[in-house]
């Protein structure tokens, strides 16, 4: 063989600290080198060509370059080794920036690990092979998980880029949270005013298929070929002839169901639609407080249904559709406050979530947009708000600030006035956080013309004491101990990745932290990416954002999964594993480990052997250490090219003593 | 009826469902005993079942292919292997009949030739063998020896929890009760040594070795056979020279490759022809793997085993890191 | 409860002085309960409250002597006392023994090391979970129907709760059961852990007459006829202080102010004087005097169909 | 410093290897003994990379991936954890110390704890001291017998 060394200077980054010169002539007496140089800057355009016209004049049939890290530069380098003639696979990188001149000033130390870095790139690429990707075709149909803002957005804008969306939905309507709200900062236009003609869009638009009621099961496949089994949960009502006219609503005896659109702060029937622009508009029934399903008697939505839609032994159904990509936009939950026992852990019913407290000003909320605290119902004068309630709190393992509360406490102070004027706002708050545009000027309003009372200080306790709620805290501007005596307490409570968003991003594979948040693929250069390829993410499911971003996002994964599907084939990648069948002794044991389900049994010559489904390996090895007979080799990353590094390595001298 | 009577009754009865049942017969001289193929009645008649049968038969179980039906008779031990093979879908239930017994102990070979060096005889001029009140009856250069079992037994008989086949269709003789408790004495007491001891205890070893792959042979969890890495250069994991290194590492290789598999039957230490104690490093495998994932070997055929599973928080790992 | 219950038995110095009544009335639930508690021999001050102020390392010495005492002792199951300052201070000097270093130094100052074997506990701590409600309720021959009472649990029994390792650290609830357990009534008091004023006593009388007021006041208007401690300092100061809170704070109060093991001696059918009461400055005589009358009206209020009534 | 010791890397290409590019990018400066061998996930680790290299003669051999849950590959490191565990407890009967092998995590956005587990692990390897080989020694021993063997590649 015979293999080229480029040392790049990097100007001083790598030259300033070493001996670039030493190690390219150190490289010359290494094992099949029949060339090697140092080079200012590598990936410059002539350091580019100078590789080429190496590789072109001396025959070279492989190239290492000694100079940044593969994360950054592999990829260029490739394409220059293709460019020369070669296969791209017949290159290999020596990290000697970041691993080497970078993290030490010892020029003999730092010379003396670069050439023992470029024998082991050069013993590597002895053993390295030409690789050759696979074209596969793609299934140009998208499905979003989770009808929210972001998912509404992403679906709108996959469905008027022509693709097929399947819309995948958990409650039986869309909407999402920002359906709950009342008002939307900072503009304080009503939220379902903007909302609900999104929502239409999505019900009428020819490319959307919704599955409301409906949660994703498994997932197989991989890019561009996917195939998702999605769970529709039994409604009770045949959505195909419910025309959702409400009548069962009406007559059902069932009065007292817990109302989760609202929060539990009101009640609703057995038999409902969430909300009056619910869509799809559908009934669905609650098993738990229907009296038919608890009793067996009852049955009065069946008979007052003019549609005969009530189906009381319907049952789950599964489906499986088709896609080639996924965006998930899953959301947020409020955290469990209840850890919170200084203000009640939910002893009190006049200390209530942000949440709640939208519902109560919404006019189509439970209270008839009329403000009344649960415990009495009388209207509330006093209203503490406490921000930060599960944000930056580490003493409940919450670090982060969930962005969004000081502003939609700004905006609820400003509505409390709006709707009670005699009454006064508290908002005990640790900054206030409002950068973005109008944020600031809007929460200034509050204070200066809404004369909401800020207080900077965290509450220590809040506790009942003759039908007034005390709230004790610190002013720490005015070094004070205060209390306030309150009718009604809100707590702007943190959000976390919605309920089940961990077990999703399982059948996802893709990574989540531990509050239930998607990992993106790059925290600033692939803010919708994951690391799983065709999988895109959009709104709070990523981390908690509010609604702008959460709308750009579901636009910018629409974009994503545009121009993944702007071609017909995609190219596989060849780092794949390769089966030896004559070594394979069909344990299948490499099966049980590959975290993909890549590796399928088949049978040759009347014995079991694995086979790797290349469209769907990643490319992780794990199989190959799983492997005794050494059959099944990670190509690009074989036992052997991996124990030629480790040999090169240890055949070298450490330094003389 | 004997054990050895019951047990080539249901040989002969199962006999015609089988292409072949492995047993034991009679070896070359009196203390040897050998596999026996059985195909037809007629072999029946030479099987054997005494404590001088000590090979472990389901290393052939991996040899037939997949179309044959095999019977195998197995003692307590022998049987974590079946149970190992047929976890590791490397034999299928279906195709392997398996004749079980109570077995209390076997003879370690090298034992009884050093007990008769001891009174300057030579195992070799044994002539008759017998057993009888729990011990070894041998006749030898005209004087008839008792050797107490206690004294010739196998090591790993003095700590078998296993003493009846685990997995059987078939079982003969009345089982045996009690079981020892396994504390892994040898490897604690090998390390009271020093590293440095015990990298000089192995140096010592490994110089003996010949590469013969004995131990491999005679291991039944062995299934690579001719495409073992010891061997290939494609994978090319350690090279053919003949030095301590190579013949370290080909032990390295035997072992982590039984990690969480090996049932510690020690057949590669018994079939070693220089001694050495190769059982010490599976042994030390075993029980760490007991200590961290509660998991032996062998013992249920439907179990997940530890090395290709996982836990996302593990119970006996901490998060190492500094 | 088929075995034995047995602990090490830490006093400490206010029940040999201020809160001899719970000392006395302590010895004897425990004994009716079937818990033996073996004093500590020789058991010295753990140091509350000052020492740590001065020196950790002294401090943790004199907890430390006395558990290392205690676990001399044969048969015990764990280190028992009826203070919370006590508690405190046994139970932080055994959490920082848990450091080795720390420990090293600390024992070096001993006669005899601390080995760190046997759990520190409020003897509150181990009525409830050693005997539990449950087992207390069918104990109780006399039921304290009709007595509603503030759980004031005072401000370290459960704090901080990493080193307490017991009950709700700002909503306990072991003393509400153990009462309800014997049939009186625990209101609904917001301020169960919140500081009296403690050993500001001396010091800063205002102050204690400002906290243990608003506790009086607040217990009040929960509708508490009395107060039930677990605390000797917060026992003296609501009890003891209460003239001058009412002159401080232009209140009238006149609320006894218990210890939970009186209640439950007095419930187990003990008399008055053997659980102590007559050492209560505030007397408590006529309220439990008018208690069977109150559960008289409470049985006949029960037969009325449930009269509709504001429930906060 | 002492005299350098060699010592091997073998870290995952997603977390581990970012995470010492970050620490490069930092210029958080470490001690020059280690050499990195890339590999795709910590899954792909087989411990026999680790008692090679050991036995090759190197004096620490140190492992890094991803974070449990983190995984690239969803899984990998879970596999490497239990059979690296393993590995490390092995060492000890063939006479090796177990602080000559570690593995660890540390994500790509931890330099500075790259930083730290570089620099501790390095200490750790200097005050244990070069590794005893099985074949060195007995080649020295052997010669000190006169006996004549080849030299050792």
């Amino acid at each position: 063989m015979k293999i080229g060394v480029f040392v790049c200077h990097c100007g001083s980054n790598i030259a300033g600290t070493v001996d670039v010169v030493q190690v390219a002539e150190a490289a010359k007496s290494m094992p099949e080198v029949a060339f090697a140089k140092d080079t200012m800057y590598a990936c410059s355009e002539p350091g580019q060509q100078g590789i080429i016209d190496a590789i072109k004049e001396m025959g070279l049939d492989g190239a290492v370059v000694a100079s940044c890290t593969p994360r950054m530069h592999g990829s260029t380098f490739m394409r220059t080794v293709a460019r020369a003639g070669l296969n791209p696979y017949m290159f290999e990188m020596a990290n000697i920036r970041e691993h080497v001149s970078w993290i030490g000033k010892d020029k003999v130390a730092n010379t003396r690990k670069a050439i023992d870095l470029v024998r082991m790139a050069v013993a590597k690429l002895a053993q390295n092979k030409p690789l050759y990707s696979q074209s596969f075709s793609i299934n140009k149909r998208v499905m979003i998980i989770g009808g929210g803002v972001a998912g509404i957005q992403a679906a709108l804008d996959c469905a008027d880029g022509g693709l097929q969306v399947v819309l995948v939905e958990k409650t039986t309507t869309i909407g999402g949270k920002m359906a709950k709200l009342d008002k939307t900062f900072p503009t304080v236009d009503c939220s379902s005013c903007i909302l609900g003609p999104r929502m239409v869009d999505v019900a009428q638009h020819p490319n959307i298929t919704l599955h409301a009621s409906a949660e994703v099961d498994e997932v197989f496949g991989y890019v561009g070929n996917y195939q998702v089994e999605v769970r529709k949960k039994a409604t009770y009502v045949n959505w195909k002839t419910c025309t959702g006219c409400g009548a069962c609503m009406e007559k059902c005896p069932s009065k007292k169901s817990k109302d989760p659109f609202n929060e539990l702060i009101g009640t609703t029937t057995a038999i409902n639609i969430p909300f009056p622009q619910a869509i799809p508009k559908r009934a669905s029934i609650d098993r738990d407080s229907c009296i038919k399903f608890k009793t067996g008697k009852c049955g009065i939505c069946a008979k007052v249904c003019p549609t005969k839609a009530i189906d009381y032994d319907q049952q789950d159904e599964m489906i499986t559709e088709e896609v080639g990509a996924i965006i998930a936009a899953t959301g947020f939950d409020l955290m469990d406050w209840h850890v919170y026992g200084q203000y009640g852990a939910g002893r009190y019913p006049d200390v209530i979530t942000s949440l709640q407290y939208e519902r109560m000003l919404s006019a189509s909320g439970p209270t008839g947009g009329h403000i009344k605290r649960p415990s009495d119902k009388k209207e509330p004068k006093t209203i503490v708000f406490i921000q930060c309630v599960g944000s930056r709190d580490k003493s409940v393992g919450r670090p982060y600030c969930t962005g969004f509360c000081c502003m939609y406490t700004a905006k609820q102070a400003i509505l409390t006035k709006d709707h009670i004027p005699d009454s006064e706002s508290y908002v005990f708050y640790m900054d206030i956080r409002a950068p973005g545009k109008m944020y600031d000027e809007f929460t200034r309003r509050a204070m200066e013309e809404y004369g909401a009372k800020y207080i900077r200080g965290r509450v220590s306790m809040v506790y009942p004491q003759d039908g007034k709620m005390i709230v004790r805290g610190v002013d720490t501007l005015a070094g004070a101990q205060v209390e306030v005596e309150a009718d009604l307490v809100v707590l702007a409570v943190g959000a976390e990745g919605a309920a089940g968003s961990a077990q999703l991003a399982e059948k996802l594979r893709i990574s989540y932290d531990s509050y239930g948040f998607f990992m993106e693929g790059h925290p600033k250069l692939k803010p919708v990416e994951t690391n799983t390829a065709g999988v895109y993410l959009a709104g709070c499911a990523q981390g908690p954002k509010d609604i702008p971003s959460s709308v750009a996002q579901g636009s910018a994964a629409a974009a994503k999964v545009l121009s993944l599907f702007s071609k017909d084939q995609l190219q596989s990648d060849p780092q794949v594993s390769k089966v030896d069948l004559k070594r394979c002794v069909g344990c299948m044991k490499c099966a049980i480990t590959c975290p993909f389900g890549a590796i399928k049994e088949t049978e040759v010559r009347g014995e079991i052997k694995a086979q790797v489904i290349e469209t769907i390996c990643q490319g992780c090895g794990i199989c190959t250490s799983t492997c005794r007979q050494g059959a099944i080799q990670l190509q690009n990353f074989t036992d052997n090219q991996i124990l030629a590094e480790v040999n090169a390595l240890l055949s070298s001298e450490t330094e003389e003593a | 009826m004997s054990l050895q009577d019951e047990l080539k009754a249901q040989i002969v009865k199962r006999l015609p469902e089988l292409d072949v049942v492995i047993g034991w017969g009679q070896g070359y001289d009196s203390l040897h005993r050998t596999p026996l193929f059985i195909t037809s009645e007629a072999d029946v008649d030479k099987l054997v079942f005494d404590p001088l049968c000590v090979h472990n038969l389901s290393t052939y179980l991996t040899r037939y292919g997949s179309a044959k039906r095999i019977g195998v008779v197995v003692k307590g031990c022998d049987s974590r292997s079946v149970v190992e093979l047929l976890q590791e879908k490397l034999i299928h239930r279906d195709k392997v009949m398996v004749f079980g017994l109570p077995c209390e102990g076997v003879a370690d070979l090298g034992k009884v030739k050093r007990a008769l060096a001891a009174k300057d005889l030579d195992m070799g001029r044994v002539r008759a063998a017998s057993f009888a009140d729990g011990d070894l009856v041998v006749t030898v250069s005209g004087q008839e020896i008792r050797l107490p079992m206690a004294e010739v037994q196998a090591d790993k008989c003095g700590r078998c929890r296993y003493h009846n086949a685990v997995i059987h269709d078939e079982f003969a003789g009345q089982p045996i009760t009690e079981a020892a408790p396994d504390t892994y004495a040898d490897v604690a007491a090998f390390e009271e040594q020093t590293l440095e001891e015990r990298m000089e205890f192995w140096r010592e070893q490994m110089e003996r070795c010949v590469r013969c792959y004995a131990c491999r042979n005679a291991c039944p969890l062995c299934v690579c056979r001719d495409y073992c890495i010891g061997q290939s250069r494609e994978p090319n994991w350690v090279s053919q020279r003949d030095g301590l290194e190579e013949k370290f590492f080909f032990q390295m290789i035997h072992a982590t490759h039984l990690a969480g598999r090996c049932t510690e039957c020690g057949e590669c230490e018994r079939a070693c022809p220089v001694d050495i104690p190769l059982l010490l490093l599976k042994r030390k495998l075993g029980k760490e793997i007991l200590e961290l994932f509660d998991y032996r070997a062998g013992t249920d055929p439907d179990a997940k085993p530890p090395l290709l599973n996982f836990k996302v928080q593990e119970d006996t790992i901490n998060e190492r890191g500094w | 409860m088929s075995q034995k219950l047995r602990y090490a038995y830490y006093p400490g110095c206010s029940g040999q002085g201020t809160s001899k009544e719970y000392e006395q009335s302590t010895r004897a639930v425990c004994e009716a309960l079937g818990m033996e508690l073996v004093d500590i021999p020789d058991w010295s001050c753990c140091g509350s409250s000052p020492a740590h102020t001065v020196d950790h390392r002294l401090s943790s010495a004199l907890s430390g002597r006395n558990l290392a005492l205690a676990e001399r002792l044969e048969g015990v199951s764990a280190i028992l006392t009826p203070c919370p300052s006590c508690l405190t201070n046994l139970k932080v000097s055994a959490h920082k023994m848990k450091d080795p270093e720390f420990a090293a130094e600390v024992n070096a100052l001993l006669d005899f090391p601390v080995r760190n074997t046997l759990p520190v506990k409020s003897i509150l701590q181990a009525i409830y979970e050693d005997v539990g409600p449950d087992a207390l309720r069918p104990k109780a021959v006399r039921l304290l129907t009709g007595l509603k009472l503030a759980p004031y649990y005072g401000c370290i029994m459960n704090r901080p709760p990493h080193i307490m390792e017991f009950d709700d650290h700002e909503n306990p609830i072991a003393m509400d059961q153990l009462m309800e357990a014997i049939g009186a009534e625990a209101v609904t008091f917001p301020l169960k852990v919140e500081c009296c004023g403690a050993s500001f006593g001396v010091a800063r009388r205002d102050i204690v007459q400002k906290l243990s007021g608003k506790l009086l006041d607040t217990a009040a208007s929960n509708g508490a006829d009395a107060v039930v401690t677990a605390c000797p300092l917060c026992q003296m100061n609501l009890d003891l202080r209460q003239d001058q809170i009412n002159v401080a704070n232009n209140t009238s109060h006149n609320m006894p102010v218990f210890y939970y093991t009186q209640l439950i001696g007095l419930a187990l059918g003990m008399t008055p004087s053997q659980v102590g009461l007559e050492k209560l400055e505030v007397s408590p005589m006529a309220l439990l005097e008018s208690l069977p009358a109150r559960a008289e009206a409470q049985a006949q209020a029960a037969k009325k169909p449930a009269s509709k009534g504001a429930q906060s | 410093m002492d005299k350098e010791l060699r010592i091997v890397g073998f870290l995952c290409n997603w977390c581990s290897y970012g995470g010492a590019d970050t620490a490069g990018v930092g210029r958080f400066v470490q001690p020059t003994d280690l050499r990195i061998i890339r590999m795709p996930c910590s899954g792909r680790i087989d411990p026999l990379f680790v008692l090679k290299t050991l036995i090759g003669g190197a004096d620490g051999v140190l492992v890094s991936g991803c974070h449990p849950r983190d995984c690239h590959y969803a899984e990998g490191n879970y596999y490497a954890r239990r059979r690296l565990e393993v590995l490390k407890r092995f060492l000890p009967i063939i006479g090796i110390d177990p602080g000559r092998f570690e593995y660890t995590w540390v994500s790509a956005s931890e330099g500075q704890r790259w930083q730290h587990v570089v620099t501790s692990f390095t200490n750790q390897i200097h005050a244990l001291g070069p590794v005893q080989r099985i074949g060195r020694q007995s080649l020295a021993k052997a010669c000190s017998l006169g006996t004549v063997l080849e030299p050792l590649a």
